[in-house]
């Protein structure tokens, strides 16, 4: 039996470090540590848009020539999100006479459930995730493609115009811009053959030259359309036509107040993060550095039997390198909204369906052909399958224990049909 | 009790009180709730049956796609506010006595099978072994993880039946009917456009 | 003649021949191509590939006869020049009797010098000499030579027969495309394509107005007066081709049965070109007339095919190779090679002959039985075979077609009327021959006497210039088929080939008459004509004499020959036959009637030359529009009239006589003694002459033909031409035998009472046979099923419909009280499936507990 | 826990689709119901290629269901709209033209 929460990686080393001789069977350890994945995502997902949200005042304020918080907790008003909180907290819940009840109260907690869950999949670094699923990436675009019902929802029980229209842009911005989301997503797929996000940052070591962003053209431009795509999804800035305040007071959280509507914006930032987390790894290296320090560090580790402390903190390092990067996305995402203006909701919708999604679609069968292509003009040098999937249905390997250093350029050139043939003689 | 079959009771109460509240709500809008809540929690089910891939699936295109297209058709067919569609109380009672009839046939026919007898039955004694499939960097389907599995039987190949030693004959795979869902799907979009794309309407006051 | 020798003239006479005869085949395939499509319709290629073919055909013959010649060293001429050279030469020992010729063989003797009809001959005691050291190689077959057996005479008759092509073969049946080649062959071949070449030639000219699109046809009559219609000219020719090979193909089969095929291909030729003029109804009819009269005298000939087929297996006339030995033919099955027939007669029943092989030995059945065919039989037969002639060369009763058939163009006349399909009938009497019993020659020769006699009067009171000579030709074919059975078969052919070549030359000279006058065909509206065209009236004369067989008495060339045209010699030959077997054998008719008809041929012929060349001209107009014919036309004349004139130049003595004599079967030298067999079975007591005894009576024979002939020259003189009698006083005086003759001897009326009108009574008593009782018996029965039908209709509106529609109205009912289930909502079919399966599982629970 | 567990609450489903399909006179309701009963079957599949030893099958098929089922629901809503735009209303009682 295999426990919904429970990591190869976390509940590994609570398995076999510490708790191996604990009485028992393994349920009780994966109890443990499913309690401790909890605990760290909810206390990230906490933090995290507390951190963002003042970071977005202090980079509005920056860009708009103005100081932004200054007082609260010290000179740079670190605590300024944390007050808001406590105030928020406090205010009465109000729903409105005409509003659906229920609906417009569970609305947040979809959507919160909605971008939580996502981090599920999310690995932090090497080892930090929650559950280390084979289909980690589609797991979590699904699961943010969730967080749009309960906009639309929101919005319809509100019984409010202005939340009806903004939960309607939502619906329609958000299911427009998830098809090139995808797709582009797909793209550094191709090239790894994986959806298993660890397995794709493990592909990335090596340095910077082997990030996915640089593997090859194709890729380097999805990075770009995936991230304008992704800005869309999470209705930032341009894009933010849902809770357009010129024209729809709010948009979808107009009658929302106090912790429901906190609700709403600690999803938000996660999300901004979660799509950010996805572009580190599918184009950033995930939680290498790109100039082999990781690497190094892991070979000393392994070299010198340091344990599983040794590896933890080498892991420790990775995540710390990974929030950096997707912190830096974040900021750039609020630097995109505090320079762009905000787009009509036409153009919005034009330039997904006129533009990035063809623009997508091109990149995706480029990618597809770029390996032929590649294999073709180097005259065979290159391989056909070079990705971790034709790499594992060609080398027998156990399949649980994740390598360290993968090599790009492992010469394996059989086709599939051999490797069926090869493999079923080798079990002979 | 073991996680797991707190797991199943948990998804299962919410998944049957999802459906049974999708028909006892009038509101077509909570049905569509509930609609959401009781499909995310069968999506829940299959993580539980090791079919993540499928799960995920669930999610992805059931309840983020085809739930949302729903909820798009109920607001945009949005009836006036005097038109009431009230189902008769006979039917309901009809349908409830019919619901009542139905689950227990079904029930009945579910637990006077005797399964252990049907899954022995099933064993073809071609089943690649756990090592096996390890070795070819595949879990077996009750393992979880089928993402790689099942993208290669939709590329033609079934590595859980191609691989095992001594098997000679490989398997085409889901490759045709994939293929034949994806012309299928492409059909279905232009078809649904033209139905729903939009027509002038002509008022009789306007001739 | 060594076989190797033998061999190769057979290979070489065999394709001259094939060509010559094929020729005119590719021509007419040419020409039917060309004229429709490639040269157009008013060329004259059709014509001059046409001439080229027949010309080419006739060099090929020539060249075949000379072969045949040098290879067999002219032995023919010599031979018999030597034997008969010496009775011709001493006329003044014809009355001492045949025995004074000391011919060496004890049966010849026997035969010749004893008029006992019932002295027995012991038949095969006749061939102590019977040699047969030139044995068959290959596809030559050399006979023995017949019965004569002097010790000079050691040239077998050679006879070249073989098979181009085996269509079927049926144990020893074939049906195939054979040939027969022998002098008669190659004398019928070089005849038929040299008069066909100058008819030809003849009609270049003649038939020029038909080059135009436009030709207007005098004789017919529409609405808008004279037709107009475009010309025929590749069709004529392209079907003269046609003719003249058929016409070729007949002389050239080897078996009967390709000579019925060829028989035939010839009568819807001569269909063709006597219908020419197809919009004339006379023409029209008168190709009808020809054809069904054909065909009459066809049936018979099938009836002889049939008993030949059914009794000897066997169509072909000579010995052919089959199956490593040698397949006797019908010649020698009947006959032997020494030319007699063997009789038995067993102790009940009828006379049989009896079947032999070429080496004259008895044919037996597998059983060890002899194998025969019945006497009667082959009289059957052989009269068949004659019925075929009858019609085909016009005898009496079957004579009417021919006068009709003069509708047809000049060219065409002169080509069927004297070198091909009539002589087609006497070719083939004299071909077959030896399959002809001594009562079928008697039947042959009366029928002979009778036609000559009566065509040749009726010629006498014929005005059209073309129905004279048609009647004219009926007259001589008589002569011939009186010829051949009276036992003068040399006599009888000779007579054939001299008349083909006068008798062209006189239709081609009425054909220019007739272009000259501008279609005049009338002779009262001719005389004179002499003037205006010299040329025609002279070559006519030439004709006239020759066929009334004038010659200056008493006065002979330098080598015993009388100064004489070829009619003289030919017709001399016949009477001198039918003198000697007069003296045999009664029959005092078929001697007297030649006699009278030489005299009246004499008579008309000349009547005709002075009603159209001399005296004033009876019609001023006809005769001023008259003109010479143009050379292409007259050329041909001039040669004819040469041949004409000289072709049988040395009577019996001469080339033509001899090479014809060489071909004579072998029974017929020697004359034919009647013997007790037959006589004990009650057959005619007959014998015919031998050649020795024709020679004896020649002399008297010829003398007294030569004065019938001056005088019905001298009449015709008398009357026409110095007109010192009036002829239409004449008429009037013998007004009702004129019309007898003018309606030829009323034998149109006469079929027409015999067959025509009871026919039409017949088809009246059939007609209402069929309206009173086959009608009725349908209107009854009719009605009847009308009624049964009314009852059906009943049953079925009442009883099926009444069914029908209660079983509707209770579908209607039903199907309208359940379409209440029929809500047209969904939710409801939901629910009804939902029920449904409930329904089915609770009835599964219920039969099915386990 | 086994296969029945699994089997009953995709019963549940079923029925439960079934009812709905047969109860409500929304046509998106009735679309809803569709979607359950296509959900029931899913769950039975996905359970059958767990418990037994039919391997990957049971999921495979599901993918399609689910596919197909989009595709459903794609061409439904169309039909809906349309409806809608020549009924001004979404009663599927109202579609009752093929009463007899």
């Amino acid at each position: 039996m295999m426990p919904l929460i429970a990591a190869n990686s976390l509940a590994e080393y609570v398995l076999e470090s510490i708790l191996w001789d604990f009485p028992g069977n393994g349920s009780v350890a994966f109890t443990i540590a499913a309690l401790v994945h909890v605990v760290l995502i909810l206390t990230f997902f906490g933090v995290a848009p507390l951190v963002f949200i003042w970071l977005e005042r202090k980079v509005a304020g920056r860009i708009q020539d103005r100081l932004g918080p200054t007082r609260v907790g010290g000179r740079f008003g670190w605590l300024q999100t944390l007050a808001d909180g406590v105030k928020l907290i406090q205010k009465e819940d109000l729903c409105p006479a005409d509003a659906d009840r229920m609906l417009f109260r569970m609305s947040p907690y979809l959507v919160f459930v909605a971008s939580f869950g996502a981090f599920i999949a999310l690995p932090f670094g090497n080892g930090f995730v929650v559950q280390n699923l084979e289909v980690g990436l589609f797991f979590m675009l699904a699961l943010m493609s969730l967080e749009v019902l309960g906009v639309v929802f929101a919005g319809y029980s509100s019984g409010s115009k202005w939340a009806l229209f903004g939960g309607m842009r939502e619906a329609a911005q958000v299911v427009s811009y998830e098809i090139p989301m995808a797709i582009c997503a797909l793209v550094p797929v191709i090239a790894t053959g994986s959806l298993n996000l660890v397995e794709v940052g493990h592909f990335q070591a090596g340095g910077m030259g082997n990030w996915l962003i640089f593997q090859n053209p194709f890729t380097f431009v999805a990075f770009f359309v995936y991230f304008t795509v992704a800005t869309a999804s999470v209705k930032r800035a341009p894009f933010d036509l849902a809770e357009a305040e010129s024209e729809l007071v709010a948009g979808f959280h107009t009658e929302y107040s106090g912790i429901r509507w906190s609700y709403f914006f600690m999803a938000e930032y996660a999300s901004m993060f979660a799509v950010s987390g996805i572009a580190v790894f599918l184009f950033l290296g995930g939680w290498y550095d790109g100039f082999g320090i990781i690497e190094t560090l892991d070979r000393f580790v392994l070299d010198n039997g340091c344990g599983w402390l040794g590896q933890y903190t080498v892991n420790v390092i990775g995540l710390a390198i990974f929030i950096a990067k997707g912190t830096s996305l974040v900021f750039f995402q609020m630097w995109v909204r505090w320079t762009l203006p905000r787009l009509r909701i036409d153009q919005v919708m034009m330039t997904c369906l006129k533009y990035l999604l063809p623009i997508s679609c091109t990149l995706f069968l480029g990618a597809t052909v770029w390996p032929l292509f590649l294999h073709s003009m180097t005259a065979g040098q290159t391989d056909i399958i070079r990705a971790p999937m034709g790499d594992r249905a060609y080398s027998p390997r156990p399949a649980a224990v994740q390598p360290l250093h993968k090599s790009h350029s492992a010469p394996h050139p059989a086709p599939a049909a051999a490797i069926i043939r090869e493999g079923s003689g080798k079990e002979a | 009790m073991t996680g797991h079959q707190l797991l199943f009771w948990v998804f299962a109460a919410v998944t049957c009180g999802g459906a049974i509240a999708v028909v006892l709500t009038q509101n077509v809008v909570r049905m569509a709730f509930w609609l959401i809540v009781s499909l995310g929690a069968s999506a829940g089910l299959f993580f539980l049956l090791n079919a993540d891939f499928v799960g995920t699936a669930q999610l992805l295109v059931y309840v983020g796609g085809t739930l949302v297209l729903l909820v798009f058709g109920v607001m945009l067919t949005a009836s006036g506010p005097f038109s009431k569609m009230q189902t008769r109380p006979g039917e309901l009672f009809l349908a409830g006595v019919v619901a009542i009839l139905l689950l227990g046939l079904l029930g009945s026919s579910v637990c006077s099978v005797e399964w252990d007898r049907v899954i022995a039955a099933t064993n073809s004694g071609h089943q690649i072994t756990n090592q096996q499939s390890l070795n070819h960097g595949f879990n077996r389907p009750e393992e979880g993880n089928t993402g790689h599995p099942l993208g290669m039987a939709f590329l033609g190949m079934r590595p859980d039946r191609d691989l095992v030693a001594g098997n000679k004959t490989l398997s085409t795979g889901y490759l045709l009917p994939f293929e034949i869902a994806s012309v299928h799907l492409l059909v279905v979009l232009i078809g649904a456009a033209y139905l729903a794309r939009a027509k002038r309407r002509v008022h009789p006051n306007e001739l | 003649m060594d076989p190797q020798t033998l061999q190769t003239t057979g290979l070489t006479l065999k394709w001259l021949l094939t060509i010559a005869w094929l020729l005119p085949l590719l021509g007419f395939v040419v020409e039917l191509i060309g004229g429709g499509w490639v040269w157009g319709r008013y060329s004259k290629n059709a014509a001059y590939l046409s001439v080229m073919c027949i010309v080419t055909g006739f060099v090929c013959s020539f060249i075949a006869l000379m072969t045949w010649g040098n290879a067999t060293e002219w032995s023919a001429l010599k031979d018999h020049g030597a034997t008969h050279g010496t009775s011709h030469a001493e006329p003044s020992r014809h009355a001492s009797g045949v025995d004074a010729h000391g011919a060496p063989k004890p049966a010849a003797e026997a035969a010749h010098g004893h008029d006992d009809h019932a002295k027995p001959v012991a038949k095969d005691a006749a061939h102590p000499a019977h040699d047969d050291h030139a044995k068959p190689a290959a596809a030559v077959h050399v006979a023995a030579d017949h019965a004569h057996g002097t010790p000079h005479h050691a040239a077998p008759k050679v006879v070249f027969t073989g098979i181009f092509y085996r269509l079927a073969q049926f144990g020893s049946l074939d049906i195939s495309l054979s040939y027969y080649i022998d002098s008669l062959t190659l004398v019928m071949f070089t005849m038929v394509t040299f008069i066909a070449s100058c008819i030809h030639i003849f009609a270049i000219g003649y038939m020029s107005e038909e080059l135009t699109d436009n030709y207007a046809d005098h004789q017919v009559h529409t609405s808008h007066g004279h037709l107009h219609r475009p010309g025929r000219f590749h069709r004529f020719f392209s079907f003269l081709s046609l003719f003249c090979f058929s016409m070729l193909g007949l002389v050239l089969a080897g078996n009967i049965f390709q000579v019925f095929i060829f028989w035939e291909l010839v009568g819807v030729c001569s269909y063709f070109l006597i219908g020419f003029y197809t919009e004339r109804k006379s023409a029209s009819n008168a190709a009808n007339k020809a054809f069904i009269m054909n065909r009459v005298g066809d049936f018979g000939f099938l009836i002889g095919l049939m008993i030949v087929w059914t009794w000897f297996g066997n169509f072909q006339f000579g010995d052919l190779p089959a199956h490593g030995q040698t397949q006797p033919g019908l010649f020698s099955m009947v006959r032997g090679n020494d030319g007699q027939m063997k009789l038995h007669v067993p102790e009940s029943g009828q006379a049989e002959v009896v079947f032999k092989n070429q080496d004259n030995h008895i044919q037996t059945k597998p059983n060890g039985e002899q194998r025969t065919i019945p006497y009667w039989l082959l009289v059957a037969a052989g009269l068949g075979v004659f019925g075929g002639c009858i019609g085909k060369s016009a005898q009496f009763p079957l004579q009417t077609w021919l006068p009709d058939a003069m509708e047809g163009p000049t060219p065409v006349s002169a080509l069927v009327h004297s070198a091909t399909m009539v002589a087609a009938g006497v070719y083939l009497v004299g071909r077959f021959y030896p399959m002809f019993t001594p009562e079928v020659l008697l039947v042959i020769a009366y029928i002979g006497a009778i036609t000559l006699f009566l065509a040749a009067t009726i010629a006498v009171v014929a005005t059209d210039i073309k129905k004279v000579l048609a009647y004219s030709t009926i007259s001589q074919l008589g002569y011939m088929m009186l010829g051949l059975g009276l036992g003068g078969w040399a006599a009888g052919l000779f007579h054939l080939i001299t008349h083909a070549f006068f008798k062209s030359l006189m239709f081609l000279a009425s054909g220019s008459v007739i272009y000259g006058c501008h279609h005049v065909q009338e002779m009262p509206q001719m005389g004179g004509l002499r003037r205006k065209m010299p040329l025609t009236a002279y070559t006519m004369l030439v004709g006239v004499i020759a066929i009334a067989g004038l010659a200056i008495p008493y006065v002979t060339l330098p080598g015993g020959e009388p100064i004489a045209f070829s009619g003289y010699h030919s017709k001399d030959a016949i009477v001198a036959t039918a003198l000697t077997y007069m003296n045999l054998n009664g029959h005092h008719l078929l001697f007297f009637l030649p006699l009278a008809g030489a005299g009246i041929t004499a008579f008309y012929m000349f009547r005709l030359w002075f009603y159209t060349f001399a005296g004033e001209p009876r019609d001023k107009e006809v005769y001023e529009r008259a003109h010479e014919s143009p050379w292409v036309m007259v050329g041909p004349l001039v040669v004819l009239s040469f041949f004409a004139a000289f072709c049988a130049f040395g009577g019996e003595k001469g080339l033509l006589f001899k090479l014809l004599l060489d071909s004579e079967p072998a029974s017929v030298p020697g004359g034919y003694v009647a013997q007790t067999e037959y006589l004990s079975q009650g057959l005619l007591n007959l014998k015919l002459p031998s050649h020795e005894a024709i020679h004896a009576k020649h002399d008297r024979a010829g003398t007294l033909a030569l004065i019938m002939a001056f005088v019905g020259a001298g009449c015709a003189y008398l009357v026409y031409g110095v007109r010192w009698v009036n002829a239409a006083e004449i008429k009037q005086q013998f007004s009702g035998i004129h019309r007898f003759l003018v309606n030829k001897w009323g034998f149109d009326e006469f079929y027409d009472m015999l067959f025509v009108k009871p026919t039409h009574v017949v088809a009246g008593w059939c007609s209402a046979i069929d309206r009173v009782i086959f009608d009725g018996f349908l209107h009854a029965s009719a009605k009847a099923a009308v009624k049964v039908s009314d009852w059906d209709r009943q049953f079925d509106e009442t009883i099926v419909d009444g069914a029908v529609n209660t079983v509707g109205n209770w579908t209607f009912a039903i199907g309208r009280s359940l379409s209440v289930v029929q809500t047209g909502r969904m939710r409801n079919y939901v629910m009804f499936i939902a029920v449904g399966l409930l329904g089915i599982f609770a009835l599964l629970i219920m039969f099915f507990p386990n | 826990m086994d296969l029945s567990s699994y089997l009953l609450v995709g019963a549940v489903l079923f029925v439960a689709g079934v009812v709905c399909m047969a109860t409500k006179r929304n046509g998106i309701g009735v679309l809803m119901g569709v979607e359950l009963v296509l959900n029931g079957a899913n769950i039975n599949f996905v359970a059958f290629a767990n418990y037994t030893r039919l391997g990957l099958d049971g999921q495979v098929i599901s993918l399609f269901v689910i596919v197909l089922a989009a595709a459903e629901a794609a061409v439904a809503l169309a039909i809906a709209l349309s409806f809608y735009n020549n009924h001004l209303t979404i009663d599927v009682d109202q579609a009752n033209q093929l009463q007899g």
